[in-house]
């Protein structure tokens, strides 16, 4: 060692640390927003296929947009209803299972090519397509056939698409290789010898298909054609050699059985398996907006949603994009409504912490905050009577907090003592004292506020009542027929501390009024859906947020085995009623019928409902168009900033806190 | 030998100086080492602050405070510190509905609280004292959460301590002893784990010990989650530990003695933790002081995840944490950040100033000074 | 010292294979999935998911091919973060942590040292005493609750600093100085100890007979002497930088990859978790490296082993 | 102790004519590794490089030489605290060199060592009685309160006042500290006792005593003792024979009136000379012989006479290409300008 380095050595622990603060000195100064909300976690993706959260939700229906679009009611401004959007229009065919949709004039993507029928096809077509892996990919399996294509199952005699292994870019499915049509005539199920995760045997399929042939795009389905066979691409040789079956990548349901079709340009004809009286609001539900061919095939996912490639179709553009910092958004001058769209520049920031919000909001550097910590509301709403202000801004939502009851473990087993649970839970206390936002207690799963709908009745807090059910079902005063004191119940719940203290206090009021012994155990987010996906839980809490205003969201859940259900309660007359519905053509008579069926539930009671949310905002009292509603949606392009205000606001700086 | 034997006065001889010799004590290293601590004013203020505590934590059932857990939401909800106060309504009752207040009030105390609560209700019956630092969110009684709360993290910090001790201790005495490969590949190893992100480790260990299967099995063997808490935090701080001690170890085991250990046949073992350990044990004790208050801000830490403790039991970092939540721009209720943050502060803070007064004690350049 | 530098590098292979192996294993063994949401999948869903990630392989082939990958340094895509590659993240979130964790650092040791000094020449005094107190109370105020002090005072009482953000320089103020705190105070601790001692010994009772000032002496030949275990703290100090960042990246709201590193792991957004992992092990191992170079730079009589 | 020393000769016995202790060829060679990663330079230090001799029942060999001579490693090797890297050893007849710590432990109790720092042979975090107690804890010879009898009775024998039993080392002086280290190495009844400089860390005053104690327990006690020092008076007095070592090697080996009367090795010489005579007289007219140069370093391996640089009667032909052996019957010494 060269003794000058020596020398040298100690001085250059501070030249590294200046050296490592250049970066701090080159931040770069970006031109302010003209307004700024916090989105909650940062979207996992911009493309409306992948996603299934509400603040990917905001970014999307600011980036793009559907046949229709959901906005507020110009009669009543807490209701959303759906509005022509990319479409003008529609007809809906007599049985209510056929919708004809016309594609608006003028309605252009951002790089300027009008948008067609064609791109629904192929948008849908990728959404439903196994390999996008959509997890909403349900939301679009009310046209016929959709959910088998998805699901990639065949029975002997459909049609059938064949991909073959001649893609360009192997691992992106969009542009696909070559697409082969034919009549499946055999399906042959061969075990593999190996087992798969669960110890099942595997099996892999042999397809025999009469080959159809293709002229111009249209497959003439009457022609005779050879016998091919084949197989998926992960075949193992020993099993495809010997059949002679072909590996191809995928044999789909042939896609023009799926209820999705352009007639032309302008035309998009969309068949359903049954009626469903809410499928307008679904068509205005992101997951199901067109994407650009040309952009999707060009790139590839991930490569296409990056700031440089995305070609979008909504009201704004993509500026930049900070991984967990805030997604930028600029007017996009190719929007068809221009007129409509009044903020130029949107900054949507990534902030989880609602203390973080509520600083953030507090000084100055959100307009908008789109969550409250609870200790604060009541300061809050003083605020907003002592400013003569209404910034805090409190809605119904449609969504349920509950307590899922795990009906296979004794003694939840009895709906005695499910019901005596629900009933010794005093929800009023809940929402007064600790979630203190004007949240409504929950008497059904259903939340109030669905227009014609009757809920079902759970029954108020009334701790005698709850104490003659336990002692009904053999728990006099919490001791069981053996003479032993009932087995301890764990409520389980996610970390976070909202939770934890509703837990608290429903421990205390269990406790209390049945005397029976009650846990807690908080695990984290993703090992407490594993739990009660698994169902090892004895009460575990949950929340249901409605994907479209109907009844139906809510209680399709609990039909037997439901992937949703978690609680093994299963009661046939519930699952008739629930299919019943499904295929009921009258509005009115199916609402009657799903409030059988919530009855029902309500009697068995596998869940407690604790409250009904709210939506809790903040906003500035410049901000103008934000309407709070029962699905907590707010379109970013309709809001407005009454620029005066805010100067005058601004400047009478002590009111900001 | 029976030659040698002979050679030697009989041993009767000494069974009457034995009795006299018992009277005669010498002051061994550590009696000295305390000699001086003594005389170190602020050490000692801190070493007593510490025992009170320990006593106070240990006998907390005792004490006349309010149930830790029992609500009151719609009257007691962020009371500031005020004089009054919720009687226990347990004197008078008897049999199943004392066993049931009790368990509502106190949340299943084992065998040893049971005990201190029957004694503190017949000595101070429903009488408690005051919210005198005020109440929380859903209406407890802060100062009694307090008391609650130091049980846990003294716990946690002094088990973590002693497993992050027993391991490192043993761990970096091997490695230093035996020397060579086997040293090597011991420090290597403790390199590796430096390099793994502890809250990794944490966070995995955890979901896997919440694990249904995992946690019925611990449960059937009376081991509680919080113990695995302990646990899991020892075994994270005892890197350092085993550093510290090996070079310690390194260092003395050319000594004589521990040669003149091995001629009379002493094993390996006996050599590492009969002669070498005690040895080193004045270095560790001073690290110890660090460490424990370091595990309690890890607990904190931990609790800020909400990864803690669970609810109804209390700790100082789940209070911290808590009063996080209450610190906003718009109303800050301060005793519920300012008391357990001074609680945190003055034990992390006595065991610091030990920890500076111990070095000074037992720093053998100070000897006999 | 080639030899010295080679052989650490490569036991640092030799650890990253270790910490990856370990995280790899221990990630898939957790309960819980990148694909478990508030709403279950549909099994043919799930199945889709499952097959897209290769979820559905056995666990050694997965291994295989991930460490294949990983050894080429490519982390693959994130599975949350559906539009970055595991690199972009890190691309985006490295420099801030870095900026944020130097910055930390550097205001540590600064604090530290000056406060250290200072008390040391003027031991025994209210000065002394003072700065003893509030390095004490840096070391036993968890830094989430110093943020939340500070976020009070600075933003709301004095209103010189934003609350939250990243982006401009001044939004580092207060996270660099919360991170800093325990540190600065342990580096003082240090450097007055090591200063004390320093000064009692002959040479620089040499250097005062030849009549320096005060401040030379200090700076000319007794600091020196008195860094060393300040400089052996900084290994231990950046692993320690690193978890604070976690919790006050999250407080502040700086998009740093120790808040790319909690959600991953809460998340179970495995590769880039492994990935985040892999940065910080080296990170760590190269800190501790240059830690005991500097051992052997400052101090002529520590030479390197192995 | 009312003896001089000088008429206490012990008399080899006549019927036990085996060795207690024989040493064959004894080598001790330690690797180091020094220069960089090109140009590297391994070798080995020689501290013990051939050592042999056989210790009789009830006799004291005294080992001399100056410091780094190998001495203190012989007395490691012989006791099993280093490793040997060749030679033989035997205890009794049975060989005991390169045992393994579990194989070693039965013959510890016929074996013993006291050391040269009586500050630092003795842990100072236990009490005298555990430490003079340990051994016997291992060897199972007492326990319970029966040890502490026995552990007063050693402290007694070696002349300790047995109520300080519960005291600490660093509340004892040198000289009685050095007798716990005695009474430690008594505690096992050993035959064999290899005393490393136990009296060179000590006042001269209480080395007499010491050395006084020493031999007073070999009478009543039996014990044959590899006396190492590197103080030639002390070693006369009470050795019944004496080797010299040089570099790692016994250059001479003879009892000991004839080594100091007649000594025959040019580095004997050399050291005798040195020893200061008490006759003024005689002093002054002494010849001294000086040596030239220093003690050449051990990790060079020799071809001739590793003595030959500073030999003052060095022949170049003779001694500068094969290495002299011990030659010789009862006075052996290796130079080959001497007859043995």
């Amino acid at each position: 060692m060269p003794f000058s380095l020596r020398k040298i050595f100690p001085y250059l622990f501070p030249l590294f640390f200046i050296a490592a603060l250049i970066p701090v000195l080159r931040f770069e100064d970006l031109p302010p927003a003209d307004f700024s909300f916090s989105n909650g976690t940062e979207p996992q993706s911009i493309d409306p296929a992948k996603v299934t959260g509400a603040p990917e939700g905001r970014i999307i229906n600011a980036l793009f947009e559907g046949l229709y679009r959901q906005m507020p009611d110009p009669e009543d401004f807490s209701a959303m209803k759906p509005v022509p959007a990319l479409a003008s229009g529609h007809t809906l065919s007599e049985d209510k299972k056929t919708y004809t949709f016309t594609i608006r004039d003028g309605a252009t993507w951002s790089d300027g090519t009008p948008i067609t029928a064609y791109d629904w096809t192929f948008s849908w077509q990728r959404f439903l397509h196994p390999e996008t892996a959509a997890e909403y990919a349900y939301q679009l399996w009310y046209l016929t056939n959709a959910e088998k294509y998805t699901g990639s199952k065949l029975e002997v005699g459909d049609k059938v698409e064949i991909e073959l292994d001649d893609r360009q870019y192997p691992d992106q499915h969009f542009p696909r290789g070559t697409i082969l049509s034919g009549l499946l005539n055999k399906l042959e199920k061969i075990k593999t010898g190996e087992k798969d995760k669960e110890g099942k045997p595997k099996t892999v399929n042999i397809y025999h298909v009469e080959m159809k042939p293709e002229t111009n795009g249209i497959v003439d389905w009457k022609a005779a054609g050879e016998l091919r066979k084949f197989t998926n691409i992960g075949t193992p040789e020993k099993i495809s050699e010997p059949h002679g079956a072909e590996k191809v990548r995928q044999v789909l349901i042939h896609f023009s059985e799926v209820g999705v079709k352009a007639v032309d340009d302008k035309t998009l004809v969309v068949t359903l398996k049954n009626p469903t009286p809410y499928f307008l609001e679904l068509a205005s539900f992101y997951p199901l907006y067109p994407v650009q061919r040309e952009c999707v095939e060009k790139y590839g996912f991930p490569d296409w949603t990056q700031t440089d490639n995305i070609v979008t179709s909504g009201p704004y553009l993509l500026d930049f994009r900070k991984l967990r910092d805030r997604i930028r958004l600029k007017k996009n001058p190719k929007y068809w409504d221009l007129d409509s769209v009044k903020l130029n520049i949107i900054d949507a920031f990534a902030v989880q912490s609602d203390t973080t919000i509520l600083n953030m909001y507090l000084d100055g550097q959100l307009d908008w905050g789109n969550t409250v910590p609870n200790a604060s509301i009541e300061n809050l709403k003083a605020r907003d009577v002592d400013n003569g202000t209404n910034e805090l801004k409190i809605a119904p939502m449609l969504s349920t907090y509950f307590y899922r009851m795990n009906v296979n473990r004794p003694p939840l087993d009895n709906p005695k003592v499910r019901r005596a649970i629900n009933l010794a839970i005093n929800k009023q206390d809940i929402v007064e004292f600790v979630t203190r936002a004007g949240q409504i207690p929950a008497h059904s799963f259903v939340p109030t506020g669905l227009p014609g709908y009757k809920e079902g009745m759970s029954g108020e807090y009334n701790p005698e009542e709850a104490r003659r059910l336990l002692a009904e079902a053999g728990f006099p005063g919490g001791i069981g027929p053996d003479g032993e004191k009932m087995r301890k119940i764990e409520i389980l719940y996610n970390t976070n501390e909202g939770h934890r203290d509703i837990a608290e206090v429903i421990q205390s009021q269990l406790e209390e009024n049945l005397s029976i012994t009650v846990s807690l155990a908080n695990i984290e987010w993703s090992a407490f859906l594993k739990k009660t996906h698994d169902m090892k839980y004895d009460i575990a809490r949950a929340g249901w947020i409605a994907d479209y205003p109907d009844p139906n969201t809510f209680l399709d859940m609990f039909v037997t085995d439901g992937d949703n259900n978690q609680t093994g309660w299963s009661n046939k007359k519930y699952d008739q009623l629930i299919a019943d519905a499904m295929q009921e053509p009258d509005p009115a008579k199916r609402l009657n019928i799903l409030s059988e069926a919530e009855q029902i539930f309500m009697d068995e009671m596998p869940i407690s409902p604790i409250y009904y949310y709210v939506s809790l905002n903040l906003v500035r009292p410049y901000v103008k168009n934000f309407h709070p509603n029962i699905v907590d949606l707010h379109p970013l392009h309709i809001i407005e900033i009454d620029q005066e205000m805010k100067q005058e606001f601004l400047k009478n700086g002590e009111d900001v806190r | 030998m029976t030659d040698f034997e002979k050679a030697l006065p009989p041993l009767e001889k000494y069974a009457e100086m034995l009795q006299e010799s018992e009277a005669i004590h010498g002051i061994s290293l550590w009696q000295d080492a305390w000699r001086r601590l003594r005389r170190d004013r602020i050490s000692m203020i801190a070493l007593s602050f510490l025992i009170i505590l320990g006593v106070l934590a240990l006998f907390t059932p005792l004490l006349p405070l309010q149930s830790p857990k029992s609500q009151d939401l719609r009257n007691r909800q962020f009371l500031s510190p005020t004089l009054s106060s919720v009687p226990l309504q347990i004197k008078g009752l008897d049999g199943e509905k004392y066993d049931q207040q009790v368990s509502k009030l106190w949340h299943n105390p084992g065998f040893f609280d049971r005990m201190q609560i029957s004694t503190r209700v017949l000595i101070f019956g429903d009488f408690s004292i005051p919210s005198l630092c005020g109440t929380d969110h859903l209406g407890r009684d802060l100062l009694s959460r307090l008391f609650w709360g130091a049980r846990i993290s003294l716990i946690v910090g002094l088990v973590a301590t002693m497993v992050s001790l027993v391991i490192g201790v043993s761990y970096g005495a091997i490695a230093g002893f035996a020397g060579g490969i086997v040293d090597d590949v011991m420090m290597r190893i403790v390199d590796i784990l430096y390099s793994v992100p502890f809250i990794f480790v944490v966070l995995y260990l955890i979901s896997v010990l919440s694990e249904d299967e995992i946690q019925t099995w611990l449960e059937n063997h009376g081991i509680h989650r919080i113990i695995i808490l302990y646990i899991v935090i020892g075994a994270i701080y005892w890197l350092t530990m085993s550093r510290v001690v090996r070079g310690q170890i390194i260092s003395l085991k050319n000594e004589q003695y521990v040669d003149a250990a091995r001629t009379i046949g002493a094993g390996g073992m006996r050599i590492v933790f009969v002669h070498l350990v005690p040895n080193v044990l004045s270095i560790v004790i001073v690290y110890l002081t660090l460490t424990i208050p370091s595990v309690m801000l890890f607990e904190a830490f931990l609790s800020f995840l909400g990864l803690g403790v669970e609810p109804p039991s209390v700790s100082w970092g789940m209070l911290a944490n808590e009063s996080i939540k209450v610190i906003t721009p718009l109303e800050i209720h301060w005793w519920l950040v300012f008391y357990p943050a001074l609680a945190i502060a003055l034990t992390l803070y006595s065991l610091n100033f030990l920890g500076d007064g111990l070095r000074d004690a037992l720093d053998p350049r100070m000897k006999n000074k | 010292m080639s030899t010295f530098l080679l052989k650490r590098f490569l036991w640092m292979i030799l650890t990253l294979w270790i910490v990856y192996t370990a995280s790899f294993f221990l990630m898939h063994l957790k309960p819980g999935g990148p694909f478990d949401g508030e709403k279950k999948q549909s099994p043919e869903i799930r199945k889709n998911l499952e097959a897209k990630y290769h979820f559905d392989w056995p666990l050694w082939k997965q291994y295989g091919y991930h460490l294949g990958k990983a050894c080429r340094l490519d982390f693959g895509q994130s599975l949350k973060q559906k539009d970055k590659y595991v690199n972009d993240i890190i691309r985006e979130g490295f420099p801030i942590s870095a900026t944020l964790g130097v910055c930390g650092l550097s205001l540590a040791v600064l604090l530290g040292i000056s406060a250290g000094v200072v008390s040391a020449l003027q031991r025994q005094t209210l000065l002394d005493f003072s700065f003893r107190t509030l390095a004490t109370l840096g070391i036993a105020v968890p830094n989430f609750v110093l943020a939340g002090f500070a976020i009070i005072i600075f933003v709301f009482v004095l209103d010189w600093i934003p609350a939250a953000g990243w982006g401009k320089p001044i939004n580092l103020i207060l996270p660099s100085l919360c991170l800093s705190a325990p540190f600065a105070a342990y580096i003082s601790r240090l450097t007055r100890t090591g200063l004390l001692e320093v000064l009692n010994q002959d040479y620089i009772r040499t250097a005062y007979a030849k009549g320096l000032m005060t401040p030379a002496v200090v700076f000319r030949h007794a600091l020196r002497g008195a860094l060393l275990p300040v400089v052996s703290f900084l290994g231990p100090a950046t692993a320690g930088i690193l978890t604070g960042s976690l919790v006050l990246e999250r407080i502040f709201f700086i998009p740093g990859m120790g808040t790319h590193f909690i959600e991953a792991v809460l998340q179970n957004d495995h590769f880039v978790s492994l990935a985040i992992v892999m940065v910080y092990t080296v990170l760590l191992f190269t800190m501790n490296t240059l830690v005991d170079l500097s051992y052997g730079l400052i101090d002529p009589r520590v030479k390197l082993q192995d | 102790m009312s003896e001089s020393p000088s008429t206490q000769v012990y008399e080899a016995s006549t019927v036990e004519t085996s060795p207690v202790l024989s040493v064959r060829n004894l080598k001790v060679h330690f690797p180091f590794k020094r220069g960089s990663m090109f140009k590297p330079d391994n070798g080995f230090v020689r501290a013990v490089d051939g050592v042999s001799f056989d210790l009789m029942p009830g006799e004291t060999l005294g080992l001399v030489g100056e410091s780094g001579c190998g001495k203190s490693t012989t007395a490691k090797a012989i006791l099993n605290l280093v490793k040997p890297t060749s030679g033989e050893i035997y205890l009794n007849g049975k060989r005991i060199d390169g045992l393994s710590p579990s194989q070693m432990r039965p013959h510890r109790a016929d074996l013993q060592m006291i050391f040269q720092d009586p500050f630092a042979s003795l842990n100072p975090r236990m009490t005298v009685g555990s430490i003079i107690g340990e051994p016997m804890k291992i060897f199972n010879l007492a326990s319970g309160s029966d040890l502490k009898l026995e552990v007063m009775r050693m402290m007694d024998v070696v002349g300790l006042n047995p109520r300080y039993i519960n005291r600490y080392p660093h509340e004892f002086s040198g000289g009685q500290r050095q007798r716990i280290g005695i009474a430690r190495a008594l505690a096992v009844r050993p035959k064999v006792i290899i005393c490393d400089e136990p009296v060179s860390a000590l006042d001269v005053s209480i080395q007499a005593q010491v050395v006084n104690l020493l031999m007073d327990l070999q009478q009543k006690l039996g014990l044959s003792y590899v006396f190492i020092a590197h103080d030639l008076s002390v070693i006369r007095h009470l050795s019944h024979r004496v080797g010299v070592m040089y570099l790692g090697r016994i250059v001479e080996l003879a009892k000991s009136e004839d080594l100091y009367r007649t000594p025959k090795h040019p580095y004997t010489q050399a050291l005798l000379s040195a020893i200061p005579v008490p006759d003024p007289d005689i002093e002054r007219k002494r010849q001294r012989i000086m040596l030239e140069g220093e003690v050449p370093s051990p990790d060079i391996v020799y071809q001739g006479c590793p003595f030959a640089d500073r030999c003052s009667i060095v022949d170049d032909k003779l001694c500068r290409h094969t290495a002299p052996t011990l030659e010789g019957d009862d006075h052996q010494a290796s130079c080959f300008k001497v007859d043995g």
